[in-house]
């Protein structure tokens, strides 16, 4: 398992190819591979966004994020999955949070991305706070403003 | 007794600093935390509350050496 | 949309990076990427695999693909899809197929990048033959075997 | 009539050939020409049928030019 914030652009294809080869060793029991990665689009609310700004609250971000996928191992048997999350500016086309999982089989994979996903955006204490055309704005959650949010 | 308070994101701006060493009387509540620090401020529409780490709700009694934090429906992802 | 039909072995995180860098031109409204990879296995049914041989029929593959690819686009609302699967002579840890998706928001690229899987297991021409210490044999669907099979 | 048949997979080896090209009675069905081809031989547990690139069922008759392919439930991905 690997769980990292990082506060500096990252490049999440290369980041699980190389946790593939080199924590998994290429593992050849692996038949499924299913990654999520959102990224930070230009626009909220009918605003042009210019940037972005991410905050967590250290410490319990990297133990929510343990726990979900710890969670996720077991429920789903998976052979082992990997979150990077961003913190700090981002501007539009970055990548915000990678989150894959290898398994044997495609559902045991496919499950478990999409619930350490769904966990981590109820539960994962991060923050993110959008520089518009008219000024500077807290994201509300989706559920709040049904899909209108810089939210993937 | 005392414990250590943290604000993140919107909360934090409205309370207007980051974290507070507090010293307050033994079995109090989150609640009762929290209407003494929120009072003369705007009220959020909605705040968590988290203690060494884990998600409590409003009836926790703080303990000696609790870290308390309040802050915003999380937005990562 | 791109469907592609490889008879040598692929990078499909490579593949991915271009298209959407040269096709997609890294839209910004894109929030969300879904990417799904099946891997060749080294065991199936208690046998190791040594290789795999894929073939399909050409002409129907392509077509059954671009309607699965068309129908998730419109069904599911996303921005763009990919499938890129191999054929030909695989040894275990190869990609077999790689399915992405990009949308606005994640339910969109999620649901899509999995029903393409489903359409594409159950519908796409191509069949598998495996060459285990025991000689060649056919693979047979999951189905009917419930998850013996060296299938993702 | 003219059509073009072929195999893949399985009932390839079954049948010995992978294609061939036949001239058969106008407005036979898929499941009488099947059921031609396949005497003599040892009849696979489960057989899927396309029509110039589509699934068809047993009951689909026959048209001039038809390509006609017979295979094993499919095993991609």
């Amino acid at each position: 398992m690997k769980i990292e914030i990082l506060d500096e652009k990252f490049d999440p294809w290369q980041a699980i190819v190389e946790y593939k080869r080199n924590q998994l060793q290429n593992n050849s029991k692996i038949g499924a591979s299913s990654v999520f990665l959102g990224t930070m689009r230009d626009f909220n609310d009918d605003e042009e966004v210019e940037s972005m700004e991410l905050e967590h609250y250290e410490g319990m971000t990297e133990k929510y994020l343990s726990n979900i996928v710890d969670a996720a191992i077991k429920k789903h048997k998976i052979i082992d999955g990997l979150v990077i999350h961003r913190i700090g500016v981002l501007k539009p086309t970055d990548p915000i949070v990678v989150v894959a999982t290898w398994s044997e089989h495609r559902d045991n994979a496919f499950n478990a991305t999409r619930e350490i996903m769904e966990s981590l955006k109820s539960d994962a204490p991060f923050w993110k706070k959008e520089n518009t055309n008219k000024g500077f704005k807290w994201v509300k959650p989706s559920n709040e403003l049904t899909e209108n949010t810089n939210e993937t | 007794m005392k414990i250590y308070v943290k604000y993140f994101a919107s909360i934090r701006d409205i309370m207007g600093t980051e974290c507070a060493n507090l010293d307050i009387e033994e079995s109090i509540s989150v609640d009762e935390l929290w209407q003494g620090l929120i009072v003369g401020k705007e009220t959020p529409q909605k705040v968590l509350v988290a203690v060494n780490y884990e998600y409590v709700n409003m009836n926790y009694k703080l303990k000696e050496g609790d870290e308390v934090a309040f802050f915003p429906p999380v937005t990562g992802g």
